[in-house]
């Protein structure tokens, strides 16, 4: 593991030094370092799907299909999909951020069930594996959302087997869940009442729910998926009886809500942030909660919006349109409430704060074209065009992975007791930002101009945007390898970090940082609300 | 019109183009505005607020009952429920408009096929991966797929739909400028995917007559629907003369129709499909179920054409082509193909 | 911080006290159940969009289904939800030999259960009634559709199953480690829990009988 | 909602023991239910006879619930989890049956 040598010297114990070897890794219960073992194999799949993610861009550079050939590009963005979305964001802050802060911040010794804690994260690896085989063995061409009966009667991937995979995936998730909603309801220390939660907390709670209540029922599709795709027995393929709609439903009814499971987390942390950079309590701290449980529960309420020109019944459209409006407003509060926590606040950029800013921008407009997406009339002409494809990494990407930046920078120092080099970490974040709009900005024009996505081979006539989009894409990745570079480097090399670098309030900043095997040496007592800032222990960065 | 090279907009080319524009024109103006809002405060803030020197004091948190922050919340989330009402609205009802094709529309059959178009004309023209279509006519596809999903979209006429094996679905559009504008297969299909897609051409009525008698000659629909009929041996019970045994067909179209167990079900296309392939899904009330599957027998293609001469002698105003008790006595004159022919035809 | 003094060795060290653990245990328990109920769901859908759909299937193919042995089933199994319900009652008072006793009941009707859905199985494997290649079923109705019906009784009712055995390895363990005396008046979580499952498990069964079993079947009708 | 410390989690409920007698009269009236459904479906109620076998379930699962799984006595978080859990499989089921219920309004093939 790469955290432990850094550590091995020092004499103060901390969670990284209390035990060492590699079992106390595989084998340990503490929350914290299951984290680690979470960020180090998300990382791994982030890049990998990011490979893909060159291969695709480098096939669409020119609208032949010259680089590779058709079922391999089809290989390619489905492979990219489903590792991006499976293995790397629904798991991403939950899984390492949450795991890590959520016992911290509520003043918590560990999560409720440490060893299913543990299990969760074998489960997911065991998923894992099954996909990097398949990758291996030849890949699988459906699409990340396995439309039948293209996925159980026409492939020629290994559906079973990515089936499967996501299918294992999916109980990690749910444990991780289970796990934090049992934790935030029975563990919270002493005084910590619900009002006195940081948003963080807040939003992992509504995260959690989706987790609990949505999971199940991709894993149950994707279950009749395989049987299907094995004995060819009818759920959903017209051949035999079945209904290719109803697969969507059963999609979709996780696939959405999932969508929440993804940016929820990153809202929490960009309301840490925003507050701690601006040394002022978030405004409107009730809306903003509520809000995280709000877009959980409508969340459940608009999957249909996929659907519009599936076949489904026109009334059934207007309901789905009408209520996905309705989850929108929960996330135009948070942004309003973001926006006017600076107001009069005492501003400071740093990396973190940036990554946050640009969360907010990218985000809104990820989420601006999504009512365009909601818009029944509007679909009909956008509908699997690159216009969706602009819209969903605008909030993926621009959206949640700007805000789990945010969140990876803001407590490496806790996580890992090293400060970053800070001029590095802000040019890059700036490189990400540049490079993700040259990217992702384009595609909206491709989109109404008509192209559709998963296409190999484009008219001509798309091209220029197309190679706006590729430069783009360079610049991206050349910007997501900086912070991997710089913060392994810090693991070695950085300055020590003290326990509260950033003047935040919060116990995850009272204990030291690292933090011990037990997080705290007493178990706190709280006693006023979160988010008071007081002057003597304001450090002086930024 | 060639495609140009580069251009920033799809042309319009339909009666929705120019309102799909314009509700997208009211869209980009609210995001815009958001988006410019937003980002505009988030700098100025940023800046104006920004830490001048470290030991700034502590921001005062905000009261935010004495300052009003209820009213606040009030209204930024009252004018965004507002603002996107209207999208809602303005979404919904023109996509009402996209979903009810008008009654005089000239119908054509679109079958979905790995990795192609196949079109058939009431005529009879058939052709792949082209749509030759009059200018200013309303235009109705039924479109079904002979394997997986696809999805039969025309971005110069802003309007697409699922096509779906197993099932009947509707598109509808009236091309207001001739021209010759893509058509892309937009549901994921596949290998080949990307290379499913062809070429509308919008043509002034009198070319379109003369395209369309160029291609004719194995008679219309319902004349070969006719045929088949009689290939495929339906007739030697579905007789006009009404012996009891098999319900006639005759005026069924359109009609509700009483089923064993009481419900009723409306003779269409969905209908008369499911009778050929799954005859005992439905039976008709006061028959018993004999009629045979033709799963297996009859091609998408064949039952649009069956369907087409049930419709033909159903009641719809106007169908003289082919008189129920003449039509399959009249069948193999009216073709150019023997019954055999078309049978194997309809095996492809 | 725990009110007695001696630190109870079921203890994990991460609770404060042994109501705490308590506590957790029952709702961590719960959610599972929760997202047990929405997988289930998923199938439970499939269900009524395609009996909606073919109506006419669904009853004939149903009427195959053997009546008598699934209400004698449904009979065992709820004598089974006693057994353990009974189980869990004498674990709460302490009752050692009792706790073992009503699991040992409990096994053997889950057995029984099992014993007799494999027979029923065996049966649709004898009159071809298995979706697939050699699926026929001259007297059902629409049967171009029935195969449907017997793919869906399938899932749930094999997923059920496989529940039931997850359940049966489960109790085995519980015997165990109730012969070792490991569940006293104040700490008999694991056999509480299961419990639970074991219940949640009968509830599935108490839905799919009549959904399955039970369609259409008015004599000459 | 407002349970700030680990002293006073409260989980009082967690022992109340149910007198043998109320679970030797839930598994009565439940062999009594499988009865009476079994024997009404048999009976020809039109329409009815869906709803009947549906309630008679939804009752025989609500007391093994209430009192095998002793929800009867359980804290409002327990009871909340299974409502949470309850109402969303609700909204699985029943917004997808309203597309396949609405699917023939238009009267158009696919809207
Ligand atoms: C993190 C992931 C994420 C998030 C948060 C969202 C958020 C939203 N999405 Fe998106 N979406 C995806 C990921 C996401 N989506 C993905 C992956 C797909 C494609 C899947 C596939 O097919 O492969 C998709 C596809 C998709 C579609 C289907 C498109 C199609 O295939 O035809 C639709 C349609 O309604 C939609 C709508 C929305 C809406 C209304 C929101 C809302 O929640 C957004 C709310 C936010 C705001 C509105 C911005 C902030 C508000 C303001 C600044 C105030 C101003 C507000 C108003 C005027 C209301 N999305
Ligand atoms: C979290 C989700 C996520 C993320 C982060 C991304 C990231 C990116 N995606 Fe993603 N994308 C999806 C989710 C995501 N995508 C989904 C769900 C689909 C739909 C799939 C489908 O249709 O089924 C999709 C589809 C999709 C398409 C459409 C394909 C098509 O329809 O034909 C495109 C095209 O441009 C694209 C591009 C990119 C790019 C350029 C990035 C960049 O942001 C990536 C930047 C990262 C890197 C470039 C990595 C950097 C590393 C290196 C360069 C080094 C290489 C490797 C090693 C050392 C191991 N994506
Ligand atoms: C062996 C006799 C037989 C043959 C051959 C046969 N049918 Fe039928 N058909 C029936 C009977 C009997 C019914 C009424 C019972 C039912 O609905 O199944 C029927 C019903 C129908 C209906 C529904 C009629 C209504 O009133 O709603 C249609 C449509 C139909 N058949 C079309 C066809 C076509 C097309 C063919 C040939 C490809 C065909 N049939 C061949 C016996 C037959
Ligand atoms: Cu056909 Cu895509
Ligand atoms: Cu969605």
């Amino acid at each position: 593991m790469t955290a432990t040598p850094t550590i091995g010297t020092e004499t103060e114990k901390n969670y990284l030094n209390h035990q060492h070897g590699l079992k106390s890794w595989l084998l340990t219960e503490d929350h914290k370092r299951i984290a680690l073992l979470y960020l180090l194999s998300i990382t791994f799949f982030f890049f990998l799907g990011g490979l893909m993610a060159v291969l695709i861009r480098l096939e669409l550079a020119t609208p032949a299909g010259d680089l590779v050939e058709s079922n391999t590009y089809n290989k390619l963005f489905t492979m990219h999909g489903v590792l991006m979305i499976f293995f790397f964001l629904i798991p991403s802050i939950p899984a390492v951020l949450g795991n890590f802060l959520i016992p911290l911040m509520i003043g918590a010794k560990d999560l409720a069930f440490p060893k299913i804690n543990l299990l969760s994260w074998y489960i997911y690896i065991l998923g894992g594996i099954f996909t990097v085989y398949v990758l291996i063995v030849g890949g699988v061409d459906t699409g990340w959302t396995f439309y039948t009966p293209l996925s159980t009667s026409y492939s020629n991937g290994y559906v079973i087997a990515t089936g499967l995979g996501i299918f294992i995936a999916g109980f990690s998730s749910i444990l991780t869940g289970l796990n934090f909603i049992v934790t935030v309801h029975r563990m919270r220390a002493p005084g910590m009442t619900w009002f006195r939660l940081p948003l963080f907390v807040w939003a992992h709670y509504a995260t959690s729910l989706i987790q609990i209540l949505g999971t199940p029922v991709v894993a149950v599709t994707l279950f009749l998926l395989v049987l299907e795709r094995g004995f060819h027995i009818g759920f959903f393929d017209p051949a035999y009886g079945g209904d290719p709609v109803l697969y969507q439903h059963l999609f979709w009814f996780y696939s959405h809500p999932a969508v929440y499971i993804m940016i929820l987390p990153s809202m929490g942390v960009v309301s840490e942030v925003i507050s701690t950079f601006t040394q002022k309590k978030p405004f409107g701290y009730t809306f903003i909660a509520f809000s995280s449980v709000a877009i959980a529960v409508f969340g459940f309420l608009v999957w249909g919006h996929h659907l519009y020109v599936s076949s489904q019944s026109a009334y059934a459209g207007m309901v789905f349109s009408l209520l996905s409006y309705i989850v929108a407003i929960p996330s135009a509060i948070k942004v309003f409430n973001w926006t006017t926590t600076m107001y009069k606040g005492s501003v400071r950029m740093t990396t973190p704060m940036l990554y946050a800013l640009g969360f907010i921008g990218l985000f809104t407009i990820g989420g601006l074209t999504g009512l365009f997406l909601a818009s029944l009339g509007m679909d009909v002409h956008l509908t699997d065009t690159y216009f969706v494809v602009a819209h969903f990494h605008y909030v993926m990407v621009g959206g949640a992975v700007m805000g789990y930046l945010a969140g990876i920078h803001f407590w490496w120092p806790k996580m890992f007791g090293r400060m970053y080099p800070e001029s590095w970490s802000r040019l890059s974040a700036i490189i990400i930002f540049l490079g993700f709009n040259l990217t992702f900005f384009p595609q909206f024009l491709l989109g109404y101009m008509g192209m559709p996505r998963r296409y190999h081979v484009y008219p001509p006539e798309f091209q220029v945007f197309n190679v706006l989009s590729s430069a783009g894409a360079s610049v991206l990745g050349f910007g997501f390898v900086i912070p991997f570079v710089y913060l392994t480097w810090s693991l070695f090399y950085g300055e020590k970090a003290p326990a509260n670098p950033w003047g935040a309030t919060g116990l995850e900043w009272t204990t030291q940082s690292p933090p011990t095997y037990d997080n705290f040496a007493v178990t706190p007592v709280v006693t006023q609300e979160a988010y008071q800032y007081s002057t003597e222990e304001v450090a002086h960065v930024g | 019109m060639e495609p140009k090279s580069f251009q920033l907009f799809p042309e319009q080319a339909s009666t929705f183009a120019p309102t799909v524009d314009a509700l997208y024109a009211y869209l980009v103006l609210v995001s815009a505005f958001f988006s410019l809002l937003i980002a505009v405060l988030v700098v100025y803030f940023a800046v104006k607020y920004r830490k001048r020197s470290a030991d700034d004091p502590i921001p005062a948190p905000i009261d935010e009952h004495s300052t009003g922050g209820m009213i606040l919340e009030i209204v930024w989330s009252a004018i965004p429920l507002g603002l996107s009402m209207i999208m809602f609205g303005w979404g919904a009802s023109l996509f009402f408009t996209e979903s009810r094709p008008p009654a005089d529309a000239m119908e054509i059959y679109v079958t979905g096929k790995q990795w192609m178009w196949k079109i058939q004309h009431m005529e009879g023209n058939r052709e792949i991966n082209e749509l030759h279509i009059p200018v200013n006519r309303n235009i109705k596809l039924t479109m079904t797929s002979e394997d997986v999903l696809h999805d039969f979209f025309v971005p110069a006429f802003r309007t697409k739909s699922d096509v779906l094996p197993g099932r009947y679905t509707t598109e509808w559009f009236r091309a207001t400028k001739p021209g010759k504008y893509h058509i892309f297969c937009a549901e994921y299909c596949g290998t080949k995917h990307s290379g499913m897609i062809g070429y509308v051409y919008v043509m002034e009525q009198a070319q379109y007559d003369q395209w369309l008698a160029g291609g004719m000659g194995q008679g219309t629909l319902a004349e070969q629907g006719a045929q088949m009929f009689t290939s495929l041996g339906c007739v030697t019970c579905h007789t006009s003369d009404a012996n009891g045994r098999c319900p006639n067909l005759k005026g069924i179209y359109g009609t509700m129709v009483a089923l064993q167990g009481g419900a009723k079900v409306k003779a269409d296309d969905a209908y008369i499909r499911e009778s050929i392939l799954y005859p005992e899904a439905k039976v008709v009330e006061g028959y018993q179920p004999i009629m045979p599957t033709f799963k297996g027998l009859v091609t998408e293609d064949g039952l649009v054409k069956l369907i087409e001469y049930v419709k033909s002698i159903g009641p719809k105003p106007g169908s003289t082509t082919a008189a129920p008790s003449a039509a399959p006595a009249k069948a193999p004159a009216a073709g150019s193909m023997s019954a055999a022919a078309a049978a194997a035809q309809s095996h492809e | 911080m725990a009110s007695t003094a001696a630190v109870p060795t079921f203890l994990k060290h991460h609770f404060e006290s042994a109501d705490q653990q308590k506590g957790a245990s029952g709702i961590g328990m719960w959610l599972f159940l929760v997202t047990e109920i929405m997988f289930f769901g998923g199938l439970f859908l499939a269900y009524f969009v395609y009996r909606q759909a073919y109506p006419a299937a669904f009853a004939s193919a149903s009427s195959k289904l053997n009546l008598p042995l699934g209400a004698a089933n449904t009979v065992v199994l709820i004598c089974s939800s006693l057994t353990m319900a009974m189980a869990v009652h004498s674990a709460a008072l302490g009752k050692q030999k009792l706790i073992i006793f009503y699991l040992i009941a409990t096994l053997f009707l889950g057995g029984a259960f099992l014993g007799v859905k494999a027979y029923e199985y065996h049966d649709k494997w004898e009159h071809h009634e298995i979706p697939g290649e050699n699926f026929d079923c001259e007297t059902c109705a629409d049967p171009g559709h029935a195969p449907l019906f017997f793919s869906l009784y399938f899932a749930m009712t094999g997923l059920h199953a496989m529940h039931m055995i997850i359940g049966v390895f489960i109790i085995f363990f519980l015997i165990q480690q109730a012969a070792k005396g490991a569940y006293t008046a104040k700490w008999s979580t694991p056999v509480e829990m299961f419990g639970l499952y074991w219940h949640f498990v009968d509830i599935v069964w108490i839905f799919l009988f009549p959904l399955l079993y039970l369609i259409d079947r008015v004599p000459g009708k | 909602m407002s349970n700030p410390s680990h002293q006073s989690v409260e989980t009082h409920d967690e022992h109340h023991v149910v007198p043998v007698s109320v679970y030797i009269g839930v598994f009565l009236a439940l062999i009594v239910l499988t009865v009476v459904t079994a024997w009404v479906a048999t009976v020809d109620l039109g329409a009815f006879n869906f709803a009947v076998a549906i309630g008679i379930a939804l009752f025989k699962a609500s007391l093994v619930i209430l009192y095998f799984m002793h929800v009867k006595y359980s804290d409002r978080l327990t009871k909340m989890v299974i409502g949470t859990g309850l109402f969303t499989l609700v909204l699985l089921l029943f917004i997808t049956m309203t597309d396949i219920w609405t699917r023939t309004w238009m009267g158009v093939p696919g809207r």
